[in-house]
């Protein structure tokens, strides 16, 4: 594939995952020539739109109808097409959930999913737009990948990973501008933790564009506080990386899982499931504490629900300090 | 009220509600079961018996070729879709399940795609450039599957094994299971728009098969199938034929009662699709309207509205939302085959003579 | 396309594309700012400030009389839309967020409901026997808040705190937080269905009210507005009234490329609603029009299909999608406001009086 | 409420949930004369056919619409009406996701939600009928409680419970018969667990007609092997009885969860979630192992998947024998 022009990726910039993930299908254009893509009437916000302007008559413009979206989507993959389909997380996962259980996942059609505008960052959407649940609503669905990346970079590689991985996947993206934290060349290993940020005192566990706020508060918690934290990026949430959380549990006694989700049904519980199968310790789970969001700026709203570098930080430092304990 | 619920207590299990009240028609059953004799009786048990071992052991029939006349073919097609009919029966009193009201509704329109109009294979059941149809009112498995056994792309006894554990044939289609599904469906609403991509992603690779679905008329109460109407019309998305099996009733009520389709045609012009309608249980009106249907369809999508009776052919099933999803016991199949013997003698149809080849000798009622 | 993506990256924080491209009549715009010196600049920029602030405290509007004569109620009615225009421009602008093109293209429609038809109280906003708003099409709060606003809801300037934290007006409506709402909206395709069952319901415990439900043209594409269309066409659904804004623009692109709705009325007269439809930027039309709607939902329900201009009364923002949810900045608020002003120097419309009531002595460019 | 006529449930008869659910519908339609049933062309199934028949002016029959129901209950809630939606619980809570969530949950709509057929027993209709996913759906969604009964005789009460709850809550009901195993006039109560069998040896936390089994499984422990089981029954899975789940984790240090659902994101990593937050134990999940179901028969197909009495009998045995640890 061509990837000569494409855009430079440097540590510390900060891209919106949006816009990779659209311009990646434009290259995966290239590549795979039975790449179509299907958009639900959003794809000037998603940046599916690239998609279109570059390859016209492989872009499906569905209109306001998810359903019907996913289901053409089946369709097609019968004919040897692969529709990569992408609308706001909310709606595709949400409105559109019996047709992606029962006309995707169970006939395992060769189609991908994007979940836009995962979590808290909508544009100041509020509530109906939010989607803090499509984690928890796609893990539970029969043999589902969830994917969800940490930043531009992985992003770009994840897009990619997900045309090599046979059958349905989902892939869950951002539209607020996230920092670079992986060189460029990073590859997105499918099914496996990355160990981000070492240290022997406490441990992180995070996904999603929570990553490079925990590799911040990492930062920060051994600067200020010598409080050395291991930060372990699950990018794949579903098939779990069960080993590196065994050895998290075996080596820390104590997780803290950071994710831009409910902490119902997430990475959370995923993480909780595993240790309390495998290797029982304590599990802190910090995301949006059941609760419907408001409408605001992204970061303003990050800290509302106790979810910026800070918080973070004093999460950890409260989970070091042994506080926190149930009594 | 309370009558009525101390009743569907049966057995030592009390309180297990079948999914339909008592059938209608019961009582006529009942009157014909006891005008026989004991002795009849037992000659009958065993006449059953041949005749649901000759059901799920015969081999294929053939494909109705164009090279017949219209007359001729009106007559096969009728044939076979009376041995749809039997084998339908058959198939959910063997499993003690399956929606039968539905499957024997859509007899002719099934026998019609799958015995005439369709280009495929049962040979090659993948054969890359077959007509695809998807049956999007996924629970009427028994008629769907006994259409794909009839016509060869299974051995009939795999319709023993109908809904059981392991079985190839689940209660709603499953093409990894299969062979012949091209779709799985069963949650209402969602063949149209799978037949959509279909049907363009078919085009986009250069393909020029045509696209079936199947719909039912409770069905057109989910917004996804206007949706991709609407989606249909606009393209417009060509080689797309929708079949309504317009049997007027539900799972729980009449279709009017629930929801009043009409005016249906009014709705799918004003969705850009052409329409065409014909009695769909007769072979002579849904024959010659199919297949304009699908010459139609070179130019957009087409629906043909299909009038039929749920549960065609058994006097108690007609009509009835009570047989919807409800199988015959032994006794009710005794009755219902009776009526398909009668019919068969008395009517145009002189069908059921694949049966009889099968049952030559041992006796029974149809002989 | 690199060209178009590199444009979109602007300040430190690269690759934030904003939601939609640069705006097609911003050279318009920036000739327009270009033309004033220096000194003239500064003084429209301290007569703006004037004006908005004007805009954020002023008083409620009163409702317009049914006794006066047709013609003062359209003029009256006009005024207020215009009024109307300019705080939805300096609500989008305040918050540098909201979906602009959709609350200019109903301006007429909701002035003409809260102004004139609706039976409602805004110092008693839960009214019983009220009449029902829901703002299906739930992304055009700028215009509905501004209206709610103007009618005395809620004072003026909370609109400054649109879409900020804790605001009672959240992106979307929020029943339990801004007084005047009758359902929380947002996910589009719902409203209809809302409407229905209160409808029904006020029926149901005796009440009178009327249900006005407004919904966007690419909002029509969802299925479940056709499963409430032939749910309510069906009983029929009495005193509910939906209102269409007719735009022929949804969020990426113009409606008729996305999926044609025509032919309209044909679809929902095939549904068994009665249809009207109306020119619903020009109060002569669509006053008259939605009078006689709520009269004929006495017998069922009524669409109008109001055929507005996205983006109305803003030259670079009209007919385009790039302005769905996109706010203007202070140059291209400036802009606006001149337009507003000329319009209804010219224009039929005498409005703006209000504005020049608040902003009397300061001076700026409606003076 | 006139509850002269009603059915008798003595412990050891097997009774539908679905048909006590409708006779519940029926009883409470005298004490509440505001309520409302909504179908989606499925009340002879679930049976509010019952509600049909004895109040068919507040019956409503929307027709196979689940999303219109759901909205049409909504607007019915704010004129004083409380409607209870019931329909298969797969098609309420992924046909009908969005709807649910944001016309019903984020608005706090009076309404209340019976997902019927869930689980496995569908009356053999197979993977597209299989709600194993509407707990994970349903605990994602802010703030609503999930009630899932054990028995015939708790069905009632939690039918009768669910009306004196304010807002929106999820009731789970199925299709089979189950056994009775609470005395009749046992309170359901909202929020709470149940121990309704004690012993020392091991724990199994249950919900829904799998309480029944594990009662059974408990009795042969006891029995053939003389491990003496405690069951602790959670009739709502959310909220979770914190507290309860903790002193089981105290008291056992090891839990089998067993529910009629997927191991994914219901009773399992809720109580996984909960250990792990407070008193970190092993817990084994049994349930739907990540996959979709077949058609047949519910008994042979619970042993399919694992889930009849001898093989909770034999999960248990194997924690009580420290089987299962990971080496
Ligand atoms: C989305 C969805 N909702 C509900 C059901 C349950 N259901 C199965 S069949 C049926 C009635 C279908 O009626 P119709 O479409 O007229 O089919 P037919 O009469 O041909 O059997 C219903 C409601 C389902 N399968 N899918
Ligand atoms: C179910 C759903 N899908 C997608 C969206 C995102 N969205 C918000 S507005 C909009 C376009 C609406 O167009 P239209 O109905 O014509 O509204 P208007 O032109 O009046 O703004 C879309 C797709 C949504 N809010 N809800
Ligand atoms: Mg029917
Ligand atoms: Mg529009």
């Amino acid at each position: 594939m061509s990837t000569a022009n494409r855009r430079r990726l440097s540590i510390g910039e900060a891209f919106a995952p949006r816009l990779i993930f659209g311009e990646t299908l434009v290259e995966l254009g290239e590549a795979y020539p039975r790449l179509v893509v299907l958009d639900a009437d959003v794809g000037a916000s998603t940046q599916t739109a690239l998609f279109r302007d570059a390859y016209p008559n492989r872009f499906y413009q569905i209109g306001i109808a998810e359903a019907n979206m996913v289901g053409i989507a089946a369709g097609l993959s019968t004919q040897g097409w692969i529709p990569f389909v992408s609308t706001f997380a909310i709606f595709l996962t949400k409105r559109a959930g019996d047709q992606v259980r029962n006309t995707i996942a169970y006939p395992r059609a060769n189609v991908k999913l994007n979940g836009a505008y995962g979590g808290l960052p909508t544009g100041r959407a509020g509530a109906s737009h939010s989607s803090i649940e499509d984690i928890a609503v796609m893990r539970a669905v029969p043999h589902m990948p969830v994917i969800v990346p940490a930043d531009p970079v992985e992003t770009r590689a994840a897009v990619e990973a997900v045309m090599r991985i046979p059958g349905p996947v989902y892939l869950r993206t951002v539209r607020c501008p996230v920092p670079v934290i992986f060189g460029e060349h990073e590859p997105f290993e499918f099914g496996k933790a990355k160990l981000i940020h070492d240290g022997d005192d406490a441990v992180i566990i995070s996904t999603g564009m929570m990553t490079p706020k925990a590799l911040q508060a990492a930062g920060k918690l051994g600067k200020q506080y010598g409080i050395r934290t291991a930060v372990i990026h699950m990018g794949t949430v579903k098939p779990l990386d069960i080993e590196a959380v065994i050895a998290a549990s075996e080596r820390y006694g104590h997780i803290l899982t950071v994710e831009n989700h409910s902490v119902i049904g997430g990475l959370g519980d995923a993480v909780a499931a595993a240790v309390s199968e495998h290797a029982p310790c304590r599990v802190t789970k910090l995301g949006f504490q059941d609760v419907f969001l408001e409408s605001g700026d992204d970061e303003a709203l990050f800290s509302r629900y106790g979810m910026n570098v800070d918080q973070i930080v004093e999460r950890v430092r409260e989970i070091a300090q042994g506080k926190g304990r149930r009594e | 009220m309370m009558d009525s619920l101390a009743n569907s207590g049966k057995g030592g299990v009390q309180g297990a509600p079948p999914d339909a009240e008592k059938p209608l028609g019961a009582e006529k059953a009942l009157d014909a079961e006891k005008a026989l004799d004991a002795e009849k009786a037992l000659d009958a048990e065993k006449a059953l018996d041949a005749r649901l071992d000759a059901i799920f052991s015969r081999g294929p029939l053939p494909a109705v070729t164009s090279k017949l006349s219209l007359e001729q073919r009106i007559e096969q097609l009728e044939r076979i879709a009376l041995e749809l009919r039997y084998t339908i029966l058959a198939v959910t009193e063997a499993a003690g399940a399956g929606h039968t009201g539905g499957s024997l509704s859509m007899a002719e329109l099934i026998t019609v795609l799958y015995f005439y109009l369709l280009n495929v294979d049962p040979a090659d059941p993948a054969k890359v450039d077959r007509d695809r149809f998807i049956l999007s009112k996924g629970h009427t498995t028994p008629g769907y599957y006994s259409a794909l056994a009839l016509r060869g792309y299974f051995a009939a006894d795999v319709l023993r094994t109908f809904d059981q554990i392991g079985s190839p044939l689940q209660a709603h289609p499953d093409m990894h299971k299969c062979p012949g599904v091209d779709y799985s469906t069963g949650s209402l609403g969602q063949g149209l728009s799978i037949g959509i991509g279909m049907a363009m992603g078919g085009a986009a690779a250069g393909r020029n098969f045509r696209t079936v679905v199947l719909l039912g008329d409770g069905e057109l109460q989910e917004g996804q199938v206007w949706e991709a109407a609407m989606y249909a019309g606009n393209r417009p998305v060509r080689r797309l034929i929708a079949i309504l099996d317009y049997n007027k009733v539900q799972l729980a009520a009449a279709t009017a009662e629930t929801l009043n389709l009409e005016p249906l045609a009014d709705k799918w012009k004003a969705f850009n699709w052409q329409v065409l309608e014909c009695q769909g249980n007769d072979i002579s009106s849904c024959l010659p309207v199919m297949e304009q249907a699908f010459a139609l369809a070179e130019n957009g999508p087409v629906i043909v509205a299909a009038h039929t009776v749920k549960g065609k052919g058994v006097s108690f099933m007609e009509n009835t939302h009570i047989w919807h999803g409800k199988a015959p016991d032994r006794r009710e199949l005794l009755a219902a085959f009776a009526e398909l013997d009668a019919a068969k003698k008395s009517g145009r149809s002189g069908a059921g003579i694949m049966v009889e080849d099968q049952v030559r000798g041992i006796g029974g009622t149809s002989q």
